[in-house]
């Protein structure tokens, strides 16, 4: 115990090697073992989700946890950099201020309430039938107009393109919903 | 940037320009721009609006280039109470081989002891992680005031306290072999106490902080100086007015401030303006004023003054030597944050 | 012994992004600065710190019609990201007591979180100011050079994200060479005004971060003459010698001239 | 773009950049919004190449340039048009190029009529409803389509369209004068347009010295033909005006007189803003246009059965000849084995479109109280919208609302703490809006794909579970539609036919039951019908209802199973071949024919990429070949041919039907075949072309009280307004206002002025200014610098007040809502509104709280002008 003790004293390496303690004699266990924080963690590629320039992220994860994000050195196009923003993709995953839970408003309610994500569910879609139901044209002067102008949709050019593929196929092709439209234009 | 920091940045702004001299300045700017369609930032500046700028003249943005100190409160108390205590081990000892009277030689012994001891325990409460302070002792490195500072701390502790012990031991059983522990302890404390009374000068001398190091060949000896006042004029507090070599003591110490404290004064380097303007300017110059020119006047008069006069004045030259030395490493280390704040790459041509 | 590697930042080429401010926030877990709107241009974290140590500085000078920032006559918004020097000669490291700042096999300066107490030495003995004590952790930080990834033969997180390859990492003296290339280059073309920032005559002896400016290095902060602390310590010790020695002579002859009977 | 060369997606690659003699950013401030895609700017510098940026700000992106022109907000088509004035008049077109590959020496109509001839107005224009016929545009000899409205100039149209690539009908009748002599070739009707544009023109209207704009036009002009190449960056900065289309319209005439598209190191690059703002316009989160850009049907204009749609969409000549194939197998992919030949395919259960129902548009219904939901997913109107107190107050009168995000944005919090609830405009319990609020999955939480700013289809991988209730859209979204679906089973009406049809039969897997995103991705790549085997490529599709594709420019990106190429990660060349896949067939530079001699052998040896292989037969090169891969240089097509063989050899716009690029375009713009110097709608001078025409005729103000505007050169608002984006935030800070890490970098709102505006009007640095525009009332912290400068326009001195847009009520870093300033206005084509140029006004010192605030304003407005 003790020479175990003696044995790491700094002062000793430093007499024995003849040192000024500034250099491998000073050196902790910690920091001789130092490593990556995402060493022995598994990686997905992924795509920077804030601009059009698209670059590259490799996403580092342990046990379904997330260990960093950075840019992938493959990328044709980022060559492995990021901006400021894409640097930042670990935080906007794990920030304190992301909502992880549904929130609900009733009519005219000046808070908040929480909301069983199953329930929630079921009462927008109880609220999106009979919205169509009551505004629904089929027909005008005999020819087929099949659309609900009463239930818009907004947004879309940061979802992935399954997901808009998604969202005007039922909303346009199923429910004949027409007002549909997100940030882009030219 | 944190609000405080920017705070005390803009508290640095020039003041605004009298209204005439705004409106003739939007004069010349209006003209300006209608010829060249284009006005230097600093036309604005006299409009009243400081844009900070980032020049040769006010480095960045007028931003300190140093950091300042991050010490608290402990550490220049820590000086006063190490400076003292030092000097009053090298009294004791010197007291003891003179055959001084023996109560002279208790207190000293008394007032070393008690520094040594309150010593570590305001550098330790300094401390950000004050449980790892014996990490201090996992190197020793020459080269840093710091690194040897501790070790002559640690090493000024043991023997000063083991000194004191005997000391008082001696009072009630006599034998030789503690008379020997406590000289031969005495010495080793003695030893340390000089450096105790002067490594705290090299300790801030050797820093970026630029009124430090400009200082630091006077510095060291300032301190120990300093020290050696306020050892003297604890020791004499304990009653001990009447003694001629204390009373000597104290003379040499004023006189010796007052000179630094001329040297310092008379000093034209820019970088000691922290020692003159402003709050620790104000605080090192009372602190010069009481260890330096004040207890010497005081001790001068004592000496033809009655005796029991003379033993009042002696005590306030005491108190004020005492207060003049904390002060005194107050005010130094405040300077040091000053000159940090003042750092900025043209502030001086120290840069 | 690995090989030493070094930083060249690089100013004609960066545009200001903070890129490397925040993969450096990102990749050490370090918290924000605090939400101040300085007006100091586009920076508003305005100096290195406990919590940033990569730190873009923004200089302003009037631009002229027809001129764009690469114009070699004009200078006017330049960009530049600053960073521990990592000295040749470390104030920082030399004063250190625990040994806790160490010079790692890369020539990188590195503060070992586990042995750091906090005792802020370091911070008074930089002549760059960027070493800081973190007031509610206790202990010191600035810039690792990422030694935990350089260990694992990576390029530190500031470098790898750069958009523009400004901050450019490598073996030092091949940089050293190609800042030089670099400055020619940069002069040929008219640009008179780009220094090369490496204050390898001063006491510091040159950085393992060397930094390609346009104009006095003095505007973004950079010190004409840094030096390192230990150069006072010989003349420190030698006054505190006569310090002492008047101490002890003073005393003994009082006790001698002294009546003490 | 899509008029000028038949795609609307960017022509070339981010990386090609590298390969340019000169760059020309304009409308963009590229270093500062795409920072990444910037490196490939900074390595063109590094090979020499010149870099133009034009902005009225000195931006990060002006400091990385060699040459910065400031210009006033809102005059980029003068600009340009002053370019290509000097390009004509000095003749430095590339001839060869422009013979060959634009419809330069077709000759056009006699009765063709230009603004210049009609004080400001093309001929077509039906003063009464603001709109223009095209008839006259056509080239000579063509016969008009017999319709009453031409396709692309429906009036409710959003220009999304395939229409956009120009249909004006089959294009094979007209004459062509290869010499350039006829006075009525496209060349010298657009030397006649543009002579107006001179260098003087340009100072007087732009505020940029004659001898600046020189210098540019000289760079530029001379860093192109055989051995050069120029391209042009654009972004927001262009597309966001009341001209926007013919902004970029301007820009693609320069390039093709300049010989600058389907070359390496040329074309135009649109930037866009957003991951993937491309793919949700080739998917579309929009209202007038299907997968791939064929058109919704309209009501109004539009065919009611399948063959009338096809047939008036469907052209003889070019790719489009192709129309039908795609639509039916769109129609399978949606309806599936519900869509047969007998219904249509299903064609009648799509909705059809009766109006504007862009977001502007339905905006104001909901506004009027016309509305009862809305889905709101991954966007923040209530900050990123133009005039964002109607933006809020319109919120108010829904019924129910569904925001899905990251942070409580302040579109779902409009009810408790908005500008108007606290200036009293609003109240809390007098709102009955039902608000759900679900928190999304990020993008590390769900797999799927974005599809970038050249049209790249890249995958991103799933690392880990998204957390507690968050979910991704398509979780959201197929278990919502399976929820529906089980409704329409119980009541089997009508209404309920096309949704009774929808195949919603995706496999599910994980603890949360995550649809899988292959599956998805299968149908968008197009399978035949009867095996379910995919298909391997578009070509393969076919108009019997044996194929399905969801969207037939992506068909190819999932050809085999397991083989999902948006997902490939090892890229073979500097085109990034191997690396996701490029739509369409992973073409990465557009109109790559181009890059050859008509003879198919390479302008230079620099600037060669893809040639024709005499020995193979066979085109070839680094790209893959936007063209027929084995039609030869000299192939003609006969009178009979149809479809893309009607395309001839040396003809590389094969998606126009006459395959060459449009300097002209005679069909598919709402405002007028060439662009044209038109003021903003709010301006502070005068149009100096055409006095009586102040701005772009047929734009849309959609004025009303809630809306309102500044009278024309109103003295209340005498400075012009223009917004953008900082590095440090992203649009409308739902993704940035909440991280500590960004929050700090630019904490709050600030508004830029010169050195000489802020002694005008007595700004200090530092200090708090309040802006004000006829629509709202804001402070900002005054950033007073030199990189703004008034500029001389007309004889005086303008000034302009720059304000980044991120801020909003919530998160770490707050400031007022800059959109609150701007107005809800639609360019005729895309509907987009015009944010960078307005005008304001600007006064010292904070804006008063809660209702005050309001009523200064009101005051203001009460001004008389």
């Amino acid at each position: 115990m003790i020479k175990e003790l003696l044995a790491n004293w700094p002062l000793l390496k430093q007499i024995k090697t003849g040192t000024d303690g500034t250099g491998p004699e000073a050196m902790s266990e910690q920091t001789r073992s130092l490593k990556p924080k995402f060493a022995d963690a598994q990686v997905a590629r992924s795509v920077c989700p804030y601009c059009g320039v698209g670059c590259g992220q490799l996403a580092f994860h342990k046990d379904g946890k997330l260990i960093s994000i950075e840019g992938d050195p493959e990328s044709p196009i980022s060559r492995g950099h990021l901006c400021p923003k894409g640097a930042n993709s670990f935080e906007l995953v794990t920030h304190p201020g992301r909502e992880l839970k549904v929130k609900y408003r009733r009519p005219r309610s000046r808070q908040w309430e929480s909301l069983d994500l199953e329930t929630a569910m079921d009462m927008v879609a109880e609220r999106l039938w009979k919205s169509r139901e009551q505004t629904f044209v089929e027909s005008k002067d005999g020819r087929p107009v099949m659309q609900t102008k009463a239930i818009g949709h907004l947004g879309g050019a940061t979802l992935d393109n399954e997901e808009n593929y998604l969202i005007k196929k039922l909303f346009t092709a199923g429910l004949g919903m027409v007002c549909i439209s997100n940030q882009a234009r030219i | 940037m944190k609000d405080s920091a920017l705070r005390e940045q803009l508290r640095s702004e020039p003041a605004e320009p009298s209204l005439p001299q705004r409106v003739h300045r939007l004069e010349e700017i209006r003209r300006e721009a209608a010829h060249t369609g284009r006005v230097e930032g600093v036309g604005v500046r006299l409009a009243g609006a400081p844009i900070p700028v980032a020049s040769v003249e006010t480095g960045y943005y007028g931003l300190p280039l140093l950091k300042e100190p991050q010490w608290s409160w402990e550490i220049p108390v820590y000086f006063f109470v190490g400076g003292a205590a030092g000097a009053a081990a090298v009294i004791a000892e010197f007291a003891q081989m003179s055959g001084a009277q023996t109560e002279l030689v208790r207190d000293a012994r008394t007032v070393a002891a008690v520094g040594a001891l309150l010593s570590p325990a305001l550098l330790v409460s300094d401390l950000g992680v004050p449980s790892r302070f014996l990490n201090m002792l996992r190197v020793f490195k020459v080269q840093s005031p710091m690194s040897v500072g501790v070790y002559i701390v640690s090493a000024f502790g043991p023997p000063s306290v083991l000194a004191m012990i005997a000391n008082r031991l001696r009072g009630r059983m006599p034998g030789m072999m503690l008379k020997m522990i406590e000289s031969s302890a005495g010495l080793f404390s003695a030893l340390c106490g000089l450096g105790m009374a002067t490594y705290t000068g090299v300790l801030i001398g050797a820093t970026a902080i630029p009124v430090w190091n400009k200082n630091i060949d006077s510095l060291p000896i300032h301190f120990a100086l300093s020290g050696l006042a306020a050892g003297t004029a604890a020791i004499q507090l304990m009653g001990h007015e009447e003694s001629r070599a204390l009373n000597l003591l104290g003379l040499v110490a004023s006189a010796g401030e007052s000179l630094i404290g001329v040297k310092l004064e008379k000093a034209p380097s820019p970088a000691n303006a922290p020692l003159k303007k402003g709050t620790s300017g104000l605080i090192t110059r009372a602190g010069g004023l009481l260890t330096g020119p004040l207890p010497l006047a005081l001790r001068i008069a004592a000496a033809f003054a009655g005796e029991r006069r003379s033993k009042q004045i002696i005590r306030m030259a005491a108190a004020s030597s005492l207060a003049g030395s904390l002060l005194t490493r107050v005010g130094w280390v405040r300077a040091g944050h000053r000159s940090a704040q003042q750092s900025n790459t043209a502030a001086s041509r120290e840069f | 012994m690995s090989a030493t590697t070094a930083f060249l930042t690089d100013s004609t080429l960066c545009i200001g992004c903070k890129a490397c401010e925040v993969a450096c926030k990102e990749w050490n877990n370090l918290g924000d600065d605090g939400l101040a709107w300085t007006g100091f241009s586009y920076d508003n974290t305005a100096e290195l710190g406990h919590s940033t140590w990569r730190h873009v500085k923004f200089v302003e000078h009037p631009p002229e019609i027809g001129h764009g920032g690469n114009s070699p006559e004009v200078s006017s918004w330049t960009f530049s990201s600053d960073v521990c020097k990592h000295c040749e000669e470390a104030g920082c490291l030399e004063a250190c007591p625990t040994g806790s700042i160490v010079r790692t096999e890369f020539g990188g300066v590195y503060v070992q979180p586990d042995i750091c107490n906090g005792c802020s030495y370091c911070v008074v003995a930089c002549p760059f100011g960027v070493v800081q004590r973190n007031k509610e952790d206790g202990r010191a930080f600035k810039c690792t050079f990422c030694y935990d990834r350089q260990k694992a033969g990576l390029t530190p997180a500031c470098a790898h994200a750069c958009p523009t390859e400004s901050i450019k990492f490598g073996e030092i003296e091949q940089l050293r060479a190609e800042a030089e290339r670099r400055l020619a280059k940069l002069k040929e073309s008219g640009m008179n005004d780009a220094v090369l920032y490496d204050p390898k005559e001063t006491s510091v002896r040159g950085t393992h971060a060397f930094f390609l400016t346009r104009g006095d290095p003095r505007q973004y902060n950079l010190p004409l003459k840094p030096e390192v602390p230990t150069i006072y310590t010989k003349q420190g010790w030698k006054s505190a010698a006569i310090g002492a020695g008047v101490l002890a002579a003073a005393t003994m002859l009082a006790f001698i001239a002294g009546d003490n009977r | 773009m899509g008029t000028s060369f038949g795609r609307g997606g960017a022509t070339t690659a981010q990386q090609d950049l590298a390969n340019s003699d000169a760059i020309l950013i304009m409308g963009s401030s590229m270093a500062e919004n795409h920072p990444v895609g910037f490196q490939w700017v900074i390595e063109a510098r590094k090979r020499g190449a010149t870099i133009i940026h034009v902005d009225p700000r000195f931006t990060r992106t002006s400091a990385m340039a060699d040459i910065w022109v400031p210009m006033r907000s809102g005059s980029d088509v003068a600009f340009l048009g002053g370019l290509i004035h000097y390009v004509l008049e000095q003749g430095k077109e590339f001839r060869e190029y422009v013979v060959h590959y634009t419809n330069a020496a077709t000759i056009l109509r006699d009765d063709v009529k230009l603004p210049d001839d009609l004080a400001g107005i093309f001929s077509g224009w039906d003063e009464e409803n603001k709109k223009y016929s095209p008839e006259t545009w056509l080239y000579k000899d063509e016969d008009p389509k017999p319709d009453a409205i031409k396709p692309g100039h429906a009036t409710a149209g959003g220009g999304h369209g395939k229409d956009r690539g120009g249909e004006a009908g089959d294009a094979t009748k007209h004459e062509t004068d290869p010499t350039l002599q006829h006075p009525n070739c496209v060349f010298n009707v657009l030397k006649r347009h543009f002579a107006r544009y001179t260098p003087e023109f340009v100072e007087d209207v732009c505020g940029v010295p004659k001898e600046q704009f020189l210098k540019v036009a000289e760079v530029f002009s001379n860093a192109s033909g055989p051995e050069k190449t120029a391209a042009i960056c654009y972004a927001v900065g262009w597309t966001q005006h009341s001209n926007g289309v013919q902004i970029i319209r301007a820009a693609a005439i320069l390039q093709l007189l300049l010989g600058n598209i389907g070359r390496p190191g040329g074309g135009i690059l649109a930037l866009r803003g957003h991951a993937s703002i491309q793919g949700s316009t080739d998917i579309p989160t929009l209202y007038d246009i299907l997968p791939g850009y064929l058109p919704m049907p309209f009501w109004e204009s539009d065919a009611h059965t399948l063959d009338e749609y096809v047939k008036r969409h469907r052209s003889n000549s070019g790719w489009w000849s192709n129309f039908e194939k795609y639509i039916v197998s769109l129609l399978k992919a949606w309806y599936g084995s519900a869509a047969t030949k007998d219904n249509e395919f299903g064609f009648r259960w799509l909705p059809r479109v009766t109006g504007d129902h862009s977001e502007s548009g339905y905006w104001l219904d909901m506004q009027d109280g016309k509305m009862e939901g809305l889905f709101v997913m991954g966007q923040n109107p209530a900050v990123g919208a133009a005039n964002g107190r109607l933006q809020r107050t319109a919120l108010s009168k829904l019924k129910w609302l569904v925001v899905r995000d990251f942070v409580e944005t302040e579109t779902a919090s409009f009810w408790h703490d908005s500008q108007e609830i606290e200036n009293g405009e609003l109240k809390t319990e007098d709102i009955a809006t039902e608000i759900f609020f679900f928190p999304a999955a990020s993008h590390v939480e769900k797999e799927g794909s974005f599809t970038n700013t050249q049209r790249l289809i890249q995958y991103h991988e799933k690392a880990i579970e998204p957390p507690e209730d968050c979910r991704s859209e398509t979780w959201f979204l197929y278990h919502l539609g399976r929820r529906l679906k089980e409704k329409a089973k119980a009541e089997p009406i009508a209404r309920n036919a096309g949704l009774n049809a929808l195949t919603w039969d995706y496999p599910t897997e994980g603890p949360i039951r995550e649809p899988v995103v292959d599956a998805i991705v299968s149908e968008i790549n197009g399978y035949k019908t009867a095996s379910g085997e995919l298909v391997r490529e578009y070509t393969e599709l076919e108009a019997d209802g044996s194929t399905a594709c969801g969207c037939w420019i992506y068909s190819g990106v999932h050809p085999k199973p397991g083989h999902n190429l948006a997902n490939q990660r090892k890229p073979k060349d500097y085109l990034g071949h191997g690396w996701g896949f490029c739509w369409p067939s992973d073409r990465r530079i557009l109109y790559n024919r181009a890059s050859a001699r008509p003879d198919g052998k390479p302008w230079s040896e620099r600037k060669k990429l893809v040639w024709w292989d005499e020995s193979k037969r066979q085109w070839t090169g680094q790209d893959v070949p936007d063209f027929g891969k084995e039609t030869p240089p000299d192939y003609r097509p006969d009178r009979k041919a149809e479809g893309i063989k009607r395309i001839a050899g040396d003809q590389p716009f094969i998606m126009h039907p006459d395959g060459v690029g449009w300097l002209w375009v005679s069909s598919g713009l709402k405002d007028g075949p060439l662009p044209t110097h038109y003021e903003p709608l709010e301006a502070v001078v005068e149009n100096r072309l055409y006095p009586q025409r102040a701005s772009n005729p047929p734009a849309e103000k959609k004025q009303r009280p809630d809306n309102p505007y500044g009278y024309s050169l109103d003295k209340r608002f005498p400075y012009i307004l223009t917004t953008y984006r900082l590095t440090e935030h992203h649009t409308a800070g739902g993704m940035s206002r909440s991280l500590p890490h960004l929050s700090e970098l630019q904490p709050e709102l600030f508004c830029e002025i010169s050195p000489e505006m802020a002694n005008e009007i007595g700004i200090r640095h530092g200090e708090y200014a309040t802006i004000m525009s006829p629509r709202g009332i804001i402070e900002a912290r005054a950033m007073i610098t030199s990189r703004m400068r008034p500029l001389k326009v007309q004889g005086r001195w303008v000034h302009e007040v720059g304000l980044p847009y991120h801020w909003g009520r919530r998160g770490l870093a707050k400031g007022d809502t800059v959109n609150d300033l701007l107005a809800i206005s639609e360019e005729p084509n895309v509907r987009i509104m015009e944010t960078k140029a307005l005008v304001c006004d600007i006064r010292p010192g904070r804006r008063p709280r809660g209702k005050a605030a309001l009523d200064e304003l009101n005051a203001k407005m009460r001004q008389t002008a």
